[in-house]
């Protein structure tokens, strides 16, 4: 009973306040940063720096009126948002994002979170195909065609970290870069196609066709607005922080650092955690960092990239890695 | 003085009646010869010089005003000379100009600043003080005079001389000091005082009424007639924002000349009056139309058995009074009447009738009100309220049970309708001389407002499905002209902008 | 615990599919297939099998369902349109195709013993050693010609849709 | 007309990978972020950043700068405005009313004024013909480009505001001395 209530509370803490705050954050960064990178300033007026600036933005979506139009499909386009949500926050419970801390220690581990924000999809499409909005349907279907096509060159850009660590545990993975060095020493090609297949699962830029702007006025949310709304913009920054949690967990060392042994105990503990997030820190950095860099895809050259350059790629590298291996098995 | 003369203008030849001066004559050859001082209803004074013209065989050049054509003459208007001694006069005329245009009501419609711009040569090189002299003169209530603008040109000296019998100004001092004056106590007296100001070309003199209330160029201009009197004077309306402004007189030789009386052209401020009515009144609650007339036709059903009487005004086109006259058979009522103001006439222009279509509501059948009314009780009294003059007595009005009332302020009356002003619709009057006349409609006083014509034809139809109202006035005009013999083979554009005379009534002119 | 929890599951799974088979509304219906496949998920990782579990939810529900979802959302039909697919005759030779795929089924099983194995008694089953190890290894020849079935039933599809485009 | 063909450029190899320009994309930009990072801590010397703090810095309007239309005073504190409506003429959007009226007094030699002065700033689109058309020197446009209210009523300006707003210019008329 003490585990189930520890776990429940370790679920609360994490899904509750952990990554909202990381996506409230997250929220502040993006306009900071985008507005420094464009030589402007960005919002600096709302508390010290303008960090308070996510309360307002909350604040705001809190109060605005929550308008649901009258053409939409009432059930799924109010159900649509959570269904987003869901699924982003679920991904992250097997990340361990310090030494023991993962929520779920599943020896399937990594495959669970790319099953569970396979899933994440069904809230885009669904927003959009319930908008009953030209625009919105658009993005819907885009959103649906795009995961698709970028999830085989995601889950196909990790098997060979399996086949070099010959565990799906993401503890496991961890603990065999601490031994043998980061993976992504030995995987970069595999890893740049991972990063690139996070972007597009995560629609950012420059993969964010489902709500081009300028094609699409807002995508799938077209329709959305006030906390569904918010929904929305919440699940697309949680699932960049676990796409980026699971970039460090699987190719950057997880929450241990190279040639440095951490102590044992709690504070060993809460070191690991602030090592990850400051890894994974990065990450969410050169997210914004890409987007106010590079242009937005065309689609074809979206499904071009997805289909004739990273699925091969992947698997040519799946083969390489597969008779790396090999070769050296038989070598012991 | 007779038959025609051959002239050349400018190398044009052209065949003019013969007598005429060069100014006039110039015009057969589309020509315009600048003038100032030179008016073709008085006199030639011949002193502003800009009208000089070359005539072939003559050394010096001419004043077009008071040189008379002759057969084969040749002359130039717009010859490099000419053109050299006008740039001349408008300089020395220019001279002592305080260039005021900007707080001058004549600017927009002054002969100065249109002949400086034609004529001028746009410098001065005249580099000295300019003379001073008195501004802002009063000359009575309804003239104000400016002494530097003057170019004395005596046109408002001889008018008052020759026209309105009063030669009251007169030119003071030499040379540069020269400037108007007025006799005695420096008042004018003349009941036609204000054609100077029309008679002016430039601004010295100016209207006490219309100063500052508008530049000329932002106003909305009706050719329409005057209706203070019988004459009905052809008028031009000045309005701004459905406001009447001012009244000038128009041209018309067979009426008025040039010229108005200043009571007529200072007889709008009922128009503007703000507390006039514009809605109309059931039972002393303002009310829609659609319900007004309803009300109405309830009491005019409800009096047919006890009679009803209809007073008619003069103040009322005929096309009104003939949609009355509609309902009025189509009611069977024969007690038709009108009230006419009468008051005090002159040999010039005012007349004693202080309406403007007694003669037409006479046309129309209805009967001129004896002292004595009827002794009747009515019913219901239809009664449409003149603008001004004497009203129906109070014991007529008592005599009849309900009233339904037509009239510019509330009354107090079962139903009471707006009136609406001359100004505000289109219809024909008869004037003085049995001369039928147009009234151009000028403004809207309030959108809400139903011209009455409109409202005795919806009080018809509700009445009788069966009837038609006409739409425009002319087309009313055009179903009176069919109904009465007075009228007949009169149309809307046969009048014309100066009016007809009425052939068939026989009258004398 | 693990019993109530399989009840919920199986009344989500067979729900989840009467609902999807009843639904006029296409998008409807493929979402609440969807549902019907997580709850399979769920009674796998009750049996332990968490393999098989994840590559259900990945494959059936986050890869198949979406191009089913894409694809409806895209044809957008509408009730009219069904009414034409939908008359009851078909209602009825549904209804006996389905029972009688539901026999085979059953008569399959029930030969193989496959009924006779109690659940979780193989230890680890679905594991992904347990999964691959007889794909690959032990059925490695028919799992190819599969393999190459469905690819040929690719190249085939893909042809006819070209061939209709020209 | 001549026609040019213009070659689509062929991509080199290095650039159809991508990944240099990728990297020299992202160098750019974090260059510019670091640009503004520094600017932060030494605002005065700032380089890169561009934006301006606007309530505590302001813009330096230079003079032509067309802004809100004011009347102004001529040195000796005297209207100049003689109500000639030659603005309200040419206003295009028909922002300007005015009501003339005459002196009471003759003691002066100006004898029209504006007795209402009136400019609706939400219809004034600041085009400046007003300045152009005046004759008397009346009306500038001003730098005051702030214009916020809370009530539509507020936007009327009128002959009170219009005066604070435009101050005292120089006058080379001087119509009140002489005439």
């Amino acid at each position: 009973m003490t585990y189930v209530l520890g776990k429940l509370l370790h679920i609360v803490i994490v899904a509750g306040a952990v990554l909202p705050g990381v996506g409230a954050v997250m929220v502040w960064a993006e306009r900071r940063v985008s507005a420094f990178m464009q030589d402007r300033l960005g919002p600096n007026r709302v508390g010290p720096a303008g960090l308070l600036q996510p309360v307002a933005d909350l604040l705001k979506f809190i109060f605005k009126e929550d308008v649901i139009p009258g053409h939409v499909n009432k059930t799924l386009y109010v159900l649509a948002p959570v269904m987003s949500l869901v699924p982003a926050l679920v991904a992250f419970c097997v990340v361990p994002y310090a030494r023991g801390m993962a929520i779920a220690d599943v020896n399937v581990g990594i495959l669970l979170v790319f099953a569970i924000s396979s899933i994440a999809v069904y809230g885009i499409s669904i927003g959009g195909w319930a908008s009953n909005n030209k625009y919105s349907l658009l993005g819907g279907v885009r959103a649906s065609a795009q995961m698709i096509s970028y999830e085989l060159a995601l889950g196909l850009s990790v098997v060979p970290v399996f086949l070099i660590v010959g565990d799906l545990n993401m503890e496991a993975i961890v603990r065999w870069q601490k031994e043998n060095g980061w993976l992504v020493f030995w995987l970069f090609p595999a890893w740049v196609i991972f990063l690139i297949s996070s972007y597009a699962e995560t629609n950012r830029l420059p993969f964010d066709l489902p709500e081009a702007e300028t094609e699409l006025v807002a995508g799938y949310h077209t329709e959305y607005s006030s906390m569904k709304f918010a929904l929305f913009f919440l699940a697309e920054y949680i699932h960049m922080t676990t796409a980026s949690a699971l970039s460090v967990a699987l190719f950057f060392g997880g929450y241990e650092l190279p040639f440095v042994t951490l102590p044992q105990g709690v504070w060993g503990t809460v070191l690991s955690g602030l090592i990850f997030f400051a890894k994974m820190s990065f990450f969410l950095f050169l997210f914004i960092w890409v987007r106010w860099t590079l242009p937005r895809f065309r689609y074809d050259q979206l499904m071009k990239l997805g289909w004739k350059i990273l699925l091969p790629a992947s698997l040519a590298i799946i083969v390489l890695t597969a008779g790396g291996v090999a070769l050296r098995e038989t070598l012991k | 003085m007779s038959g025609t003369v051959n002239v050349t203008v400018d190398g044009k030849q052209v065949a003019v009646p013969g007598g005429l001066n060069l100014i006039e004559a110039a015009r057969y050859a589309g020509k315009s010869v600048p003038h100032y001082c030179y008016h073709p209803r008085l006199s030639v004074a011949g002193n502003c010089r800009i009208c000089l013209v070359e005539i072939q065989g003559q050394g010096k050049l001419q004043i077009a005003c008071n040189t008379r054509v002759t057969e084969g003459m040749s002359y130039f208007t717009d010859n490099e000379r000419v053109r050299k001694a006008r740039e001349g006069i408008m300089e020395l005329l220019l001279i002592n100009h305080p260039l005021d245009c900007p707080i001058c009501d004549q600017a927009g419609e002054c002969k100065l600043q249109e002949y400086a711009v034609e004529h001028g040569s746009g410098i001065t090189r005249y580099a000295f003080e300019k003379v001073r002299k008195p501004k802002n003169v009063s000359w009575g209530d309804k003239v104000v005079f400016d002494s530097e603008r003057c170019i004395l040109c005596t046109r408002c000296v001889r008018f008052l001389d020759e026209v309105a019998g009063t030669p009251e100004v007169g030119l003071d001092m030499r040379g540069e000091k020269c400037t108007l004056v007025v006799k005695g106590d420096g008042k004018l007296t003349s009941p036609y005082q204000m054609n100077v100001i029309d008679l002016c070309p430039v601004g010295a003199l100016t209207s006490r009424d219309f100063r500052f209330k508008s530049r000329v160029w932002f106003m909305h201009f009706t050719d329409t007639v005057c209706t203070s009197c019988a004459r009905g004077c052809n008028v031009t309306v000045g309005s701004r924002g459905d406001r009447v402004l001012r009244m000038v007189p128009r041209a018309n030789p067979d009426v008025n000349h040039n010229w108005m009386c200043d009571h007529g052209r200072l007889h709008y401020a009922f128009v503007n009056d703000e507390t006039r009515l514009t809605v109309p009144r059931v039972a002393g609650k303002g009310a829609p139309y659609a319900a007004a007339i309803a009300r109405a036709k309830a009491i005019l059903e409800g009096a047919r058995g006890q009679g009803i009487l209809a007073v008619a005004s003069p103040f009322m086109t005929n096309e009104e009074l003939f949609a009355m006259k509609e309902l009025l058979d189509r009611l069977g009522v024969e007690d038709r009447f009108f009230l006419k103001p009468m008051g005090e006439g002159d040999d010039l222009l005012v007349h004693p009738e202080k309406c403007p279509n007694a003669r037409g509501a006479a046309l129309l059948g209805f009967a001129e009100a004896a002292a004595e009314w009827p002794s009747k009780e009515y019913g219901a009294l239809l009664h449409f309220a003149p603008h001004e003059g004497a009203d129906l007595p109070e014991e007529a009005l008592k005599r009849a049970k309900r009233r339904i009332l037509f009239s510019l302020k509330e009354r107090e009356a079962d139903v009471c309708f707006p009136l609406t002003t001359w100004i505000e619709k289109d219809g024909t009057v008869v004037s003085a001389g049995d001369r039928l006349q147009r009234l151009t409609k000028g403004i809207t006083f309030e959108p809400t407002l139903v011209t009455e014509r409109t409202v005795l034809d919806r009080l018809h139809a509700s009445l009788d499905a069966s009837h038609r109202p006409p739409d425009t006035a002319a087309q009313a005009l055009a179903r009176l002209a069919a109904a009465l013999p007075a009228f007949a083979g009169v149309t809307w554009t046969r009048i014309g902008p100066l009016g007809m005379k009425l052939e068939a009534t026989g009258a004398p002119a | 615990m693990t019993t109530l929890f399989f009840w919920i599951f199986a009344v989500v799974v067979a729900g989840s599919a009467l609902l999807a088979i009843t639904r006029r509304n296409g998008v409807a219906a493929a979402l609440w297939a969807a549902s019907s496949f997580i709850g399979i998920a769920g009674v796998f990782v009750l049996l332990g099998a968490y393999f098989l579990a994840v590559v259900e939810v990945l494959v059936y529900a986050g890869a198949i369902m979406v191009l089913f979802l894409f694809v409806i959302m895209l044809l957008n039909l509408r009730e009219a349109d069904l009414k034409v697919v939908q008359g009851p005759r078909m209602h009825v030779g549904g209804a006996i195709l389905g029972a009688l795929f539901l026999a085979a089924l059953v008569w399959t099983c029930r030969r193989s013993g496959l009924f006779d194995v109690p659940v979780g008694a193989g230890g680890p089953i679905g594991e992904t050693g347990t999964v691959a190890a007889p794909l690959f290894r032990d059925y490695v020849l028919p799992f190819e010609i599969v393999s190459f079935l469905l690819l040929a039933a690719m190249v085939g599809a893909v042809l006819l849709t070209k061939r209709r485009l020209s | 007309m001549k026609t040019r063909i213009v070659k689509r450029p062929q991509l080199s190899v290095g650039e159809r990978i991508y990944f240099a320009t990728v990297v020299k994309g992202l160098l750019l930009t974090i260059k510019h972020f670091f640009g503004v990072c520094r600017d932060l801590f030494d605002w005065k010397n700032k380089k890169t950043a561009i934006t301006m703090q606007y309530p505590e810095e302001r813009w330096d309007f230079k003079d032509n700068f067309r802004g809100a239309p004011a009347l102004v005073m001529d040195q000796f504190g005297r209207e100049k405005c003689v109500a000639c409506q030659m603005c309200e003429f040419v206003c295009p959007p028909k922002a300007i009313t005015i009501w003339p009226a005459e002196f009471a007094t003759k003691d002066n030699n100006v004898e029209k004024f504006p007795d209402r002065f009136e400019i609706d700033m939400l219809r004034c689109i600041y085009c400046g013909f007003c300045e152009e058309a005046c004759p008397e020197e009346a009306i500038f446009l001003v730098k005051e480009a702030e214009l916020v209210h809370t009530d539509k009523k507020d936007f009327i300006h009128d002959k009170g505001k219009l005066y604070e707003m435009g101050g005292i210019r120089e006058d080379r008329i001087l119509k009140w001395q002489h005439k």
